[in-house]
């Protein structure tokens, strides 16, 4: 069941447009990302759902009615914002329990509900502190409860691991992907972080110039994406320009490289190859001959650099344990035509 | 060398701190003292001090007559106060959310009539509210008034002088509050669902009060220590603390009982900053966005 | 940081007391330094303070051309003025100061002026003689009078619609002229015509009789557009007020409804001086300044230019008949002058006098 | 915030502080004499005010005592902040360095007459300039120390590292990374040493009115139209003084 529908909506900010007829929908609990690089205009729609912005055009349905025709402070959409935006005057219950109050709901109601909430995020002991006096990730506990104890329709997150470290960031996605469960919420997250949106995110959307590319499982959107671009953001890739043959794709002063090519595919049009490079290996008869620039090792897989003449940037190729080959050996390269995909 | 080092060490501090300390001391702490001294001695019959200690003047300052004086000050200078808020904090807020290249315009509007003489500004408003000034003309001639009103020579027009006196010392501290504050917690609160008034009082207004207090503190503190207002546009009608206290020194030569009096100026301003380093502990905007 | 602290400590006060000297915080008459009658004037400069437009603007270059000695003329506003300044610090560089006769009282009695050294001013001889046995300094010892006069009610006589003859036509107006009064606001001239209508000195230092006056002044206030000192003159012609307290010269009376009139209670007699400062180091150039200025042609200027009467007989006989008839009080004769009271020093009363400024200013 | 009304108290401020500022410029160019009524076009008041002696003497003053409190005032404050932010983190002692800005001119001037009264000080010119740089030195102090605490402190260990004196250090690298600061403290103190007037009031030897003095008397004794020509004169040097500031503080800015 679809529970927010973007029809046609385009917003410019003088010369810029920052959405560009942008239209997707969202099902009734599932957590789902926008994920682009910055100024794709992601952060425009979360703020066009928050309500702090407005389209040019387009609608915005949420259950089936206008949701633009709400002021924020009456749409049942709360926001975690990137910077959490807790108000600093405010203790940890106080904040929590601000937007209960604005309900009118009885004292003793809002006293439970503060007190769930926070036991659920774990800070019950940190109900009087104030923000100032909380750790990072303790914040964005807070910033959460704040946002959910008011049980919206739609939870909007702004880049809600951003601000945090390495290991705090891997507790708060499992913690997030737990809670979502639990309060069945649905969620919307907005992040530039492709590892992040992958691990979250029950559906994708990827955003580019104000457009969306793909919008699609994290697996799918891996596994095949459908432009270039996405290709290109989300995970390493290599990317090949070059015309399509019946066997594959000709690059001018490299070769024919090998890919499926579906039976109603237009021969002979310019298109891009994709080859992830966990999917390169290193063979004796490859498609591609070229020079090691470059190892490093990542601990359990190793990173190597290829320049092969006739392609512009290296080609990358990720082999597990140690490298197999040294910085200046000639090496040859291949892969089975299922992993290599192609890119209008 | 490793005596020149541990010279440098102390010589240093001396250079840069001695001077100024010393200045401070010299034409701050020392003259301070003396005022807080003679509160406890007897005027001079010519002025100046007799050295022999009395309680006199501060008995005398319990006087129904200078507390009258006292009160009545603190109502003029804190109608003002709340003047200058009532039309500063949306002016501020006003200026803040202007864009950058209007923003600073604005401010040097605020601040612009503050380079000509401060006499001559009051002069002004002598010349506005005069029975036969522009004001009581401009109305005459609209037909709202037959006979001119009495505008000069009254406490509202005390009141119009020091608010125009100490205006920009209200937009300035508020301006920066404002501006300071991130836009985000505006947003996050109507988020919750808080409308806009609400907004205001439960987010905005707490978080800019140190800003209005300073706003309030640059502007009470001035208007009751004021003493040229009061005489030009008062009239001789009404006396404020500042010209009993000019008054004592200048004209009765009654230093000791001058400085009683100085020391209530003190005391509220000793007062009001407190209120405001409370204010800006309570409220402080800090720490969240670290 | 002590050490450095009292260094400069001591250096600012020896600064300020190398340029302090003279004023001798004794109080009592200072005694009168010899002064040499030959001195060579034109080494002296001469620094006079006194109010603005109180004499002639080219008296320096005047007094110079006949004596060699420079003159800078400096202003102050009111007598308290000039007192607060001469009795704060040290030399005030001030060599001869206008004041009114009860400061110069004060200021004589503090040992702060030079005694007139009657030899140097042979023009002492001009004044009247009823002006050498003036109350706050008889037999001009210490000060030189410069003008005299007393006050009383100015009025517009097309706004009263009669003729006022009385303190009490201030204190308590008939209904019409309800604000649109005013009373000179220092200290005596505040209390003056309370003390004259209760038929009080205007001197008095008996506690009952100031409560009284006080009395009648809280009265008094609510029907006053304002206390004022300097633009009452400028208020009657332009019809903001119809009647106000005045000192005489300043009664605007060549205006054709304008008129002034001291009340049948009596005033007061007030003097303006001439001192010489103890702390002078030009005394023989002041004396020389003082006597030119009672030249009978000098002297007259004041008369003619700022309408007050001065002291001086051959500067009064000078006059012009028609300025007379102008300025009637001019015509106002020395031994009249002297049947008002004259103003002096309230020494250990002044705060009393200042408390009930404050408390009528105040209610 | 968002409808029209809203603006209303912002538009009510200004006119509020400039409709007197206009009324004054206007009725400079008047030629009546007194200053309620219109007599038509005329520029003798301000002849009348470039003939003023008293006028000329009272600006010469004020410029001395602006001008040498400001030198006096930037160089000890300037030093003192410095002091402050690397030996010592008393509160008292920053109190006191700020108090003089907060204090209420009044009770400044009191006691300042009361010690130069105590110490028999001869009152004049320097009587102000001195008193004027104690709040002169409070705002160029506050000023700097704003600055200092953006300071990059390793610039200066770079400089010691290599091997550059602390006199050396202090005036190659210290003050010209404080010099913004510095110059708006100057400005700031010149601007209020030229403005202040309760002070000098009670500091001002008899001789050597300043021009706010001279300003006082003259409004005391009424209204005369010769102060709104003067009024006018201050307010177009001020104009020319912001757009000024504004230049050099853009320069000093780009030099950084």
């Amino acid at each position: 069941m679809t529970l927010v529908s973007v029809r046609g909506v385009t917003r410019r900010f003088g010369e810029v447009t920052a959405l560009d007829d942008v239209s997707l929908d969202i099902e009734q609990g599932e957590f789902f990302a926008l994920l682009g690089p910055s100024g794709c205009g992601k952060t425009t729609l979360l703020r066009i759902l928050a309500g702090f912005e407005r389209p040019d055009s387009g609608e915005v349905l949420l259950d089936g009615a206008d949701l633009l025709a709400l002021p924020p402070h009456r749409r049942p959409v709360n926001l975690m914002f990137q910077s959490y935006a807790l108000f600093p005057h405010l203790s940890v219950e106080k904040n929590i329990a601000y937007g209960l109050e604005r309900e009118r709901l009885a004292k003793a109601e809002i006293r439970e509900r503060v007190a769930e909430v926070l036991e659920t995020i774990g800070l019950g002991g940190a109900a009087r502190r104030r923000p100032d006096q909380l750790s990072g990730g303790q914040r964005q506990r807070v910033a959460l409860a704040r946002a959910i104890v008011k049980r919206p329709r739609l939870l909007l997150l702004d880049e809600p691991l951003s601000a945090l470290d390495k290991k705090v960031r891997a507790e708060m996605q499992l913690e997030l992907k737990r809670l979502q469960h639990e309060v069945g919420i649905t969620f919307v997250v907005v992040t530039h972080d492709q590892e992040e949106a992958m691990s979250l995110a029950d559906r994708i959307a990827v955003l580019h110039g104000g457009g969306v590319e793909q919008v699609d499982p994290p697996v799918a959107l891996y596994e095949r994406p459908r432009t270039r671009f996405t290709a290109d953001f989300v995970g390493a890739n290599n990317l090949f320009h070059g015309t399509l043959r019946a066997q594959g794709v000709e690059v001018a002063g490299v070769g024919l490289l090998p890919c499926d090519v579906p039976a109603d595919a237009a021969l002979g049009t310019a298109v891009d190859l994709a080859v992830r490079p966990e999917n390169i290996a290193f063979t004796d008869a490859g498609v591609l001959r070229g020079t090691v620039l470059d190892t490093s090792f990542y601990g359990g897989q190793s990173r190597v650099s290829i320049a092969v003449p006739g392609v512009a940037q290296p080609v990358e190729v990720t082999a597990a344990g140690a490298s197999p080959v040294a910085q200046g050996a000639e090496v040859q390269l291949g892969w089975s035509p299922a992993h290599a995909v192609l890119l209008p | 060398m490793r005596t020149t080092r541990r010279r440098r060490l102390r010589v240093e501090p001396l250079v840069l701190l001695g001077p100024g300390l010393a200045y401070l001391l010299v034409f701050l702490v020392v003259p301070l003292g003396l005022v807080l001294s003679y509160t406890v001695f007897q005027r001079g019959r010519f002025g100046g001090i007799v050295y022999e200690a009395t309680a006199e003047n501060f008995t005398r300052v319990a006087d129904p007559l200078y507390l009258d004086v006292l009160l009545h000050s603190v109502k003029i200078a804190g109608i003002t106060t709340l003047l200058a808020l009532a039309l500063g904090y949306p002016t501020a807020y006003v200026i803040a959310k202007l864009p950058a290249k209007w923003k600073t315009l604005a401010l040097i509007a605020v601040v612009l009539p503050f380079w000509t003489n401060f006499l001559i500004r009051t002069y002004a408003w002598i010349v506005l509210l005069n029975s036969q000034g522009v004001v009581n003309s401009a109305l005459g001639d609209l037909g709202l008034i037959d006979e001119p009103l009495q505008l000069l020579y009254t406490d509202g027009a005390i009141v119009i002088g020091l608010l125009y006196a100490y205006l920009p010392l209200m937009v300035l501290p508020l301006y920066s509050a404002i501006e300071r504050l991130d836009p985000q917690l505006g947003e996050a609160s109507a988020n919750l669902g808080a409308g806009p008034v609400r907004t205001f009082l439960s987010v905005t207004l707490p978080l800019t009060l140190p800003g209005v207090l300073t706003g309030c503190v640059f502007v009470f503190v001035p208007s009751l220590g004021n003493f040229v207002i009061p005489e030009l546009l008062g009239g001789g009608h009404s006396v404020m603390v500042g010209n009993l206290v000019r008054d004592q020194f200048l004209k009765a030569r009654d230093w000791p009982f001058g400085s009683v009096l100085a020391l209530t100026l003190i005391a509220v301003l000793v007062l009001l900053l407190m209120a405001q380093a409370w204010a800006a502990r309570r409220f402080s905007g800090e720490g969240d966005r670290a | 940081m002590l050490r450095m602290s009292a260094v400069a400590v001591s250096a600012a006060l020896a600064l300020f007391s190398l340029a302090a000297c003279g004023g001798g915080a004794a109080d009592g008459k200072a005694e009168p330094d010899t002064l040499d009658p030959a001195a060579d004037l034109s080494k002296q400069t001469l620094t006079l303070s006194n109010w603005a437009g109180y004499m002639p603007e080219d008296l320096p270059a005047k007094f110079k051309a006949r004596t060699g000695a420079a003159v800078t003329i400096t202003e102050h506003a009111t007598n308290e003025e000039i007192i607060a300044k001469l009795t704060a610090g040290g030399d005030s560089g001030i060599d001869v100061a206008f004041v009114s006769g009860q400061f110069a009282q004060a200021l004589g009695e503090q040992g702060l002026l030079e005694p007139v050294h009657a030899d140097l001013v042979p023009n002492l001889k001009n004044l009247y003689p009823e002006a050498t046995e003036l109350a706050y300094d008889p037999g001009n010892k210490v000060s030189v009078p410069y003008t005299w006069g007393t006050t009383g009610l100015c009025y517009r006589k097309d706004l009263t619609g009669y003729e006022p003859d009385s303190w009490n036509d201030i204190l308590t107006p008939r209904p019409a002229l309800k604000k649109k009064i005013t009373m000179l606001g220092t200290e005596r001239w505040m209390l003056l015509p309370a003390q004259k209508a209760l038929g009080f000195s205007a001197n008095t230092q008996d506690e009952g009789e100031l409560a009284k006056a006080k009395e009648a002044l809280v009265k008094a206030k609510p029907n006053l557009l304002a206390f004022d000192d300097t633009t009452f003159g400028d208020r009657l012609k332009s019809g903001e007020a119809a009647l106000v307290e005045a000192w005489d010269g300043w009664c605007p009376t060549t205006e054709k409804n304008i008129a002034f009139t001291v009340p049948k209670e009596g005033s007061d007699l007030w003097v303006d001086t001439m001192v010489v400062l103890k702390s002078s180091k030009n005394k023989e150039a002041a004396h020389a300044l003082i006597n030119y200025i009672l030249d009978p042609e000098v002297h007259a200027w004041a008369a003619q230019n700022i309408m007050y009467k001065v002291p001086n007989q051959a500067a009064m006989e000078s006059l012009d008949a028609a300025l007379v008839k102008d300025y009637p009080h001019l015509g106002m004769s020395p031994a009249d002058l002297l049947k008002q009271e004259s103003l002096v020093d309230l020494g250990e009363a002044a705060p009393a006098y200042t408390r009930i400024v404050t408390e009528v200013t105040a209610q | 915030m968002r409808s029209r009304w809203a603006f209303a108290p912002f538009w009510l401020t200004y006119l509020f502080l400039y409709a007197p500022i206009a009324v004054l410029v206007v009725m400079s160019f008047n030629a009546a004499d007194t200053p309620y009524t219109w007599g038509g076009f005329s520029t003798h008041w301000y002849g009348e005010l470039a003939s003023d002696t008293k006028i000329r003497e009272g600006l010469v003053n004020t410029l001395i005592v602006a001008t040498g409190s400001t030198v006096l005032a930037t160089v000890l404050g300037t030093l003192l902040a410095v002091g402050m932010a690397r030996y010592t983190r008393s509160k008292v002692l920053g109190a006191l360095a700020t108090l003089p800005a907060i204090l209420p001119d009044l009770v400044l001037a009191i006691g300042l007459l009361a010690f130069y009264s105590a110490i028999q000080a001869t009152l004049g010119l320097h009587s102000v300039l001195a008193a004027h740089t104690v709040f002169g030195m409070a705002f160029v102090a506050t000023v700097v120390r704003t600055r200092l605490t953006h300071a990059d402190l390793s610039l200066e260990e770079a400089s010691r590292d290599l091997g550059a004196g602390a006199f050396t250090t202090f005036v190659r690298i210290t003050l010209p990374g404080l010099m913004p600061g510095i110059v708006a403290g100057a400005l700031l103190a010149f601007t209020l040493s030229i403005d202040e007037f309760v002070i000098a009031f009670f500091t001002a030897g008899p001789k050597d009115p300043t021009l706010p003095i001279v300003i006082y008397s003259m409004v005391r004794f009424g209204v005369t139209p010769e102060i709104n020509a003067l009024a006018t004169v201050l307010l177009a040097v001020s104009f020319t003084a912001v757009i000024l500031v504004q230049r050099v503080t853009r320069l000093t800015d780009s030099l950084r």
